[in-house]
């Protein structure tokens, strides 16, 4: 019986003590005929060491070559102290903290969190956490509704967003009769202004700014700033932390008045990018910052500092009547769980690196993008699709049908070369989008570039 | 000893020097125009002081690794470590999303065999793996409901009902959809009131959110006849997986009548609640909603695995995140699942509710009032601290402080509303009995301090890093960023 | 400049507060004349990132295939949890526990291991670990000739003792004029019990008894204990702890009154199976255990429970006066580290696995090195070489000379085949070591037959 | 609170069954003579109960991760978790020792690295890794000597010097190379007494052992008078490398003169103390010594790596572990330096000095005698309580116990001997001036307290698990394993 650590003499005093004859008495308020007999299709019980067996088999299968994919979840180095201090069982087995005076950690943590995404985002709050990049964007759009109820429901979406992350938005608030209008890219892969500033005021509820965008491309953030506001919009900016910290933050977005612009309203994306592995796609976390002004709009948990009873500062969950568990049905979403752990990661793993240090690792990932798509377009035929240098990602046309190239790649170079375009852009043709992360080198670079020399001379 | 913010420990020009690409910024790619002009305000700290500030911090917390948790709602069992070790390998953890499906086998056979132990386990036609928490999964599951009805062309189902005990996120997944979240009352035995059900069922009910057993740690016995109601008015009923443990492989919401159901895999199936996160909310479903489940779903192709989705499921309701959800924690759910193996599963419903049922005994024989005497404990149960507020002033709050100083977490308590003065009890199956004994001698230490001396019990927590904290205060003078004197 | 916290600011600070106006400043004691200059041989450094990969990719360089090598060294599933708990900060960069108050974990931890120790010996006195199995060998033979000290300093030593061992004993005993007396092996694969009769009663301090031994065979040690007895002489038992759990301890040894023997006077070991990984030979640890009377005689350190100032219980180092810091050059012995790290995981292991468990690992162990046994046996021209079972390893014969059968097993099946006993015991002839833990499933022994079957017959 | 023995959450029949191999014992092969009758006494308990109870324990303990630690003569630097991580890879873990060449060259690559880098920080001509502690380290030198004379025939050498401040293992090792271990005073500064070691050599000379900076924490200026005089009269010079950490990249041993070097890289190349070892006490030898190294050694041809052994060292001083020593900790230790790299190394000496001499420069003008206060500290300083001692009976000890409330573990306490009260205090490069600080106002605070009220010093410490312990009741009723009451 793994994990359970009752014995028989336990089970005996403890039938008798409730005064039931066996097990079966215990679950006598169930109807009989409705008690399920043996699950057939759950196999017998493996030992620790056979299910070891078989895990570290499986991941054999999917050792990985050398990738060059991005798309949204970014190979980064990750100081080996993150994990091992995230994993520590006062972290990983700890529930939520709701009694703070026996959570202290997570909450002063949760709190350094909160403190170092209003840093690097620019803005005055944030809360700890939601889901991933996606599921945090559509919480955005919804807390911008409620902040802006004149009863609008629309929004403003570029073309340059995520297609994953648009299609995400569009399941999650499908229900709330929000209409999502989508922004047009021009030819240099960024949103059309053209398509924004034809849009009457008054007429959408807030613009979304990724930054970079989709394609790795800057997006003209100011100009796109102050049309949204002058058109009496919110601006919800999608960024990567890491870009952040070489990036004019969405704070001060807009040409402003003192210094800085304006700003946008709301802050949200991916916190991937700060700790989490890649590891399929999950757990990431998505992080949600805004204007000290929607604080009481915001979704999911925060922390603040207080005094206990003797005046001694210390942490607790704050402005939880915004939230399901006291609120109900008017909550500001039905979000009950954060990805803490991913959190507690992401807090380490910023500590560690600091902002000089992800700046180094944006300027590496900068720069090796621009290496890697120089290179790869002195290959005959390979050319570049957008002008602008990419950031973490670029994206190539190739003189032939991207799958089967990659495929090719993959199988017979060991190289993972990127993410396919063609479905989610036919009007790019052959487009590939690529990545390149601090985590490779030169030599790296060099083999994707014969690889893919070889591959395409192999087919022509 | 308190310890410091991680800024208070920053100093200019400090850093965790191994941890840096080596080289300085190059940004002159960026236009001058999109840069930073000044660094953001994060902390400039050593490894050293970084590790030791983590590591002092998480000494801070409770755990299941360190403490009993008898969080009712919450199953707060152990998370067996193998389960982390096998899912963070090394090509688990480099494994892109996005990855092609020739570098993807291992990962994807274990989400395919765990679709498949989860149907098993809850009777129902299809799993979807992807939503990321409970709430999520409730999402999905209430979204699937309405696509079912609007496929159908069925625009008048405008309500969902809800038992007043309800978890929180019922009703609020309710509004995220669109609908009108209506309660239905519980009677006195902690039943779903059939006639009220049946007066608030109509052509307008799109459905029904059930947890079972409830939130009141009981087994709704009249489950069949509430599946008939709900299904006769053309409702379909949800089950709501929170107290899934209370009932593995004893019944399965499938035979029970549900058409959909989520389940918190960070609780049922062990995964860690991580201080908050991340869950993982897998959704099961009946025949007749298979098109309209989340994507991606895994399938297989003879011997060959493959994601499926929009082209394979045009139905759907979509996806719910980015990739395919919480992939690492369903990793360590699969884990899990094949060494608890099938009679494993059995064996959890039996063992926990053999806890809550002992748990039980002994406090109503220590003279602990529980909300519904006449019935058999589920995997939890309620303990109403009604009559010592009455006479002591001593509160569940109260409670929940004063366990801290004996070393054990709270129960849940002022959960379910409805019960005043509440402690909803959940001991799961890996405690011991001594624990648990350990456990019912702090209650009763605690209710005869109350007796002499309850001004000392409400000053509680007296060891913990922190006394009572001042919560309103935290709501009003609202410090939620650590901001430098300038 | 990794690890170092120090901003320039804080070095000037520094400087100005010690009066000293230069680094170079404070080695101002150091002649200057051997000051050195740049390390020519040490490369620069590497950031946390690249040395990660570089050690993955010389990991990845050793991926072993299916191992049948024991030869002293057993791979064991080791849980889980052993390790994830014992790298945690409070163990891993804890220091020896001096200041016992502050380090009341690792001694509880310490008292408990001797007390397991203590019951899977069967002895009285436990201390808190020494190197490894070997040298700890040669500790308890320089305890026995401390405790029996009458001038003999002879000690018999059985040619069935791990070849190593015998090394190393040898090795850190050559000093101190002690004269080894190596006793033959029988064609049993037995020490010779003859051999050791024939020698004078009091002209040997103490004989040392494997057991199980090298070939994996069972000595037959109630005679050998009591012939040693008659003779005067102590008695060494080199045990294997995992075969503990279903074998007679060296506690019980011996022709004895009550129930049991009279017992061994000192017991030693590896405690490798108790949860160390194989990790190329360590760290592992050595276990000591001893009757009563000999514990002012063990060196390395021993925990005792006491009480503190209220009366209440807690543990400490005791017993200091053995130790090189208290007693320097009278000290028995002049070991000052243990081995902590290893028996915080074998603790955790041993609670972990309990008696059932151990046992069930050595019941497996022993069945299925039996298994592989009479399977390769079933391959013509190869034998097994002594009659009895073999726990957790055999000696089987074959007919070509081993090393090139290794090799090709190796290098075209994946298969690490034993250890080759050609160099260490030429009369045994083409002889190989093979073992068998719980670890291989029956597909495994069946891969192994048939790759030995095929290599067997391309030489043939 | 305190935590129970692990026995005493034993109960007969429970156990981790996850763990265990699913068939049950099946012993016929084994005669019956040489069966177990009844199973020893070990733990029964479940796996949550083991982790629990460990991790419980851990919290019980101070540690780098938790404390500042300036224990002198232990160099308690931060452990650098890739160092760790990278070294637990699993290929790594499961490598066999005897797992043939073919299967090794990874891991022999980092050994032979490891080995010429050693080489060149130390100046010597050979390094092995084999010894698994300082002490056996210790023990390897001091055969090379040995073996040295007698290559040479010359058996009159039954002598070995050892300076008055040594530490214990130095007398302990001689003596168990059968020398005999002659003390050499110190003078006043804290240097060797020249005229007492010319006194004291002569034809029985087989060496001198010393560290450089001394354990008084002051560097032996005239090193190179003392290497003259032991080598003209025929001994060599054997180096402890317990005090490395003080001169890495700034002078060498080899260049100093000797003629062997033990390393203790669980102190200079910072792998884990771990609650008492595993240490790794890696030699290096002179020209001459080279063919008595300890095996096995890794040689390289061209680019194949293999160990040499007996048949490569004839004159070996043979092995003095199963395999080849604490390999795992090699490879933490080797991790490390590549960590480092060239500058590094020559970083550590400096800032651990400059941490030393800050230390003691802010502890003087506070009014702290030093023990050699004409001297510049070396990576480590002595303070002295004689005076607090007289005044106030203030002793080592009290300062020891007091200073684990204020959150500081102890510096090393009466060691070196010959100076007393003493506080030997090394705070490592990887301590922040911060730190250095708060320990400089907990010692003033101390002292205070001991001013106003002794008695409360001596009752020290207050914070923690237990408060001061019986030692000497601990080596007369000496309970050393837990015996079940019958």
């Amino acid at each position: 019986m793994p994990f359970i650590p009752h014995t028989e003499t336990d089970v005996a005093q403890m039938l008798s003590t409730i005064g039931a004859s066996s097990f079966d008495a215990l679950f006598d308020e169930i109807p009989p005929e409705l008690r399920c007999g043996e699950l057939k299709h759950v196999p017998p019980r493996l030992t620790e060491m056979e299910v070891a067996r078989l895990m570290h088999g499986r991941a054999h299968q999917d050792r990985h070559g050398l990738s060059f994919i991005g798309a949204g979840a970014y190979e980064h180095h990750i100081p080996a102290a993150v994990w091992e201090i995230t994993t520590r069982g006062e972290y990983y087995s700890a529930y939520t903290p709701y009694q703070a005076e026996a959570s202290q950690g997570t909450l002063q943590l949760l709190y350094e969190y909160q403190s170092m995404m209003t840093a690097l985002t620019g803005m005055d709050v944030s809360n700890a956490s939601m889901y991933d990049g996606a599921s945090a964007l559509a919480e955005a759009v919804l807390m911008a509704e409620r902040a802006h109820a004149d009863g609008k429901r629309r929004v403003v979406v570029p073309r340059t967003l995520h297609p994953l992350y648009r299609k995400v938005l569009f399941a999650l608030i499908d229900a709330q009769n929000i209409e999502i209008v989508e922004l047009p890219a021009d030819a240099d892969g960024r949103t059309d202004i053209a398509a924004l500033s034809a849009l009457d005021a008054g007429s959408f509820t807030c613009l979304v700014i990724p930054q970079p965008n989709f394609f790795g491309v800057f997006e003209d953030v100011d100009t796109l700033t102050d049309l949204a506001r002058s058109k009496g919009a919110m601006v919800i900016a999608v960024v990567n932390p890491v870009s952040l910290a070489v990036l004019r933050p969405p704070g001060e977005w807009g040409s402003g008045t003192s210094g800085g612009g304006i700003g946008v309203d709301i802050v949200c994306g991916d916190g991937q990018p700060l700790g989490a592995p890649l590891s399929s796609g999950g757990p990431y976390f998505g992080f949600l910052t805004a204007r000290q002004a929607f604080v009481r709009q915001m979704p999911g948990r925060i922390v603040g500092r207080t005094v206990d009873l003797d005046g001694k500062p210390g942490f607790t969950l704050t402005l939880q009547a915004r939230e399901q568990h006291i609120r109900r049905s008017k909550a500001t979403s039905n979000i009950c769980t954060n990805q803490g752990l991913l959190v507690t990661a992401a807090t380490i793993h910023m500590s560690l690196l600091g902002a000089e240090g992800l700046a180094r690792v944006a300027s590496a990932s900068l720069n090796g993008t621009a290496e890697l798509t120089a290179m790869l377009c002195e290959i005959p035929g390979v050319e570049r699709v957008f002008a602008s240098p990419g950031f973490h990602e670029a994206v190539i046309r190739l003189p032939q049908p991207v799958a089967p190239v990659l495929a090719a790649l993959a199988s017979a170079h060991g190289v993972l070369g990127g993410f396919d375009l063609s479905a989610d852009y036919p009007e790019l043709g052959h487009a590939l989008l690529i990545c390149v992360t601090e985590t490779k080198t030169p030599a790296d670079l060099r083999h994707y570039r014969d690889a893919l020399a070889t591959v395409l001379a192999a087919a022509a | 000893m308190s310890e410091p913010l991680i800024f208070e420990r920053s100093s200019p020009g400090r850093a965790a020097h191994a941890q840096r690409p080596a080289a300085a910024q190059q940004l002159s790619a960026i236009p001058e125009s999109l840069r930073r002009k000044a660094a953001p305000a994060m902390p400039e700290v050593s490894e050293l002081q970084a590790v030791r500030h983590y590591t002092r911090l998480s000494k801070r917390n409770f755990s299941i690794d360190t403490h009993f948790y008898p969080l009712g709602s919450c199953t707060m069992k152990y998370n067996p470590r193998a389960c982390n070790t096998l899912a963070m390998l090394p090509e688990f953890l480099q494994r892109h999303p996005l990855a092609p499906m020739s570098h993807s086998q291992g990962f994807l056979a274990c989400m395919y065999d765990l679709q498949e132990i989860l149907k098993d386990v809850t009777g129902m036609a299809g799993v979807s793996l992807t939503p990321m928490a409970g709430a999520q999964g409730e999402f999905a599951g209430v979204a699937m409901i309405r696509a079912y009805h609007r496929a159908r062309g069925d625009s008048a189902r405008t309500e969902i009902l809800v038992p007043d005990a309800a978890h929180g996120t019922n009703p609020a997944t309710a509004t995220m959809m669109g609908y009108t979240a209506r309660e239905i009352p519980t009677d006195a035995e902690g039943d779903v009131d059939i006639e009220a059900l049946r007066a608030a069922v109509g052509p307008q009910t799109a459905g029904i959110m059930l947890t079972n057993p409830s939130t009141l740690g009981v087994f709704e016995r009249r489950i069949k006849q509430i599946a008939g109601i709900v299904h006769d008015a053309g409702g379909l009923l949800y089950y709501d997986g929170a107290n899934l443990n209370a009932i593995l492989g004893q019944v399965r919401p499938g035979d029970m009548g549900f058409d959909v159901i989520h389940m918190n895999l960070h609780k049922t199936f062990s995964t860690p609640h991580g201080g908050g996160g991340p869950g993982a909310g897998a959704v099961g479903v009946s025949q007749r909603l298979l098109p309209f489940m989340p994507i991606p779903i895994v399938g297989k192709d003879g011997d060959h695995f493959r994601w499926l989705d929009e082209a394979d499921l045009p139905q759907s309701i979509g996806r719910l995140s980015t990739f395919m959800g919480n992939a690492g924690v369903l990793l360590r759910a699969y884990v899990y699942a094949r060494m608890l193996g099938r009679d494993g599963m059995r064996r959890v419903a039996e063992y926990a509710t053999l806890n809550a049922n002992y748990l039980q005994a002994r406090l109503r024989a220590q003279g602990f009032d529980l909300a519904f005497p006449g019935r058999r404990a589920s995997h939890e149960f309620i303990v109403t601290l009604k009559r010592q507020k009455q006479q002591l002033d001593l509160t569940a709050t109260d409670i929940a402080k004063r366990l801290l100083d004996y070393g054990f977490h709270a129960p849940t308590v002022y959960f379910p509303l409805l019960v005043p003065e509440c402690l909803l009890i959940e001991p799961t199956e890996t405690e011991d009995k001594a624990t648990l004994d350990l456990f019912v001698d702090a209650l009763v230490a605690i209710w005869a301090e109350a007796k002499r001396d309850i001004a000392y019990v409400k000053g509680a927590p007296y060891t913990m890093p922190v006394r009572r904290l001042d919560d309103v205060r935290a709501a009003r003078q609202l410090d939620i960023r650590y901001q430098p004197a300038r």
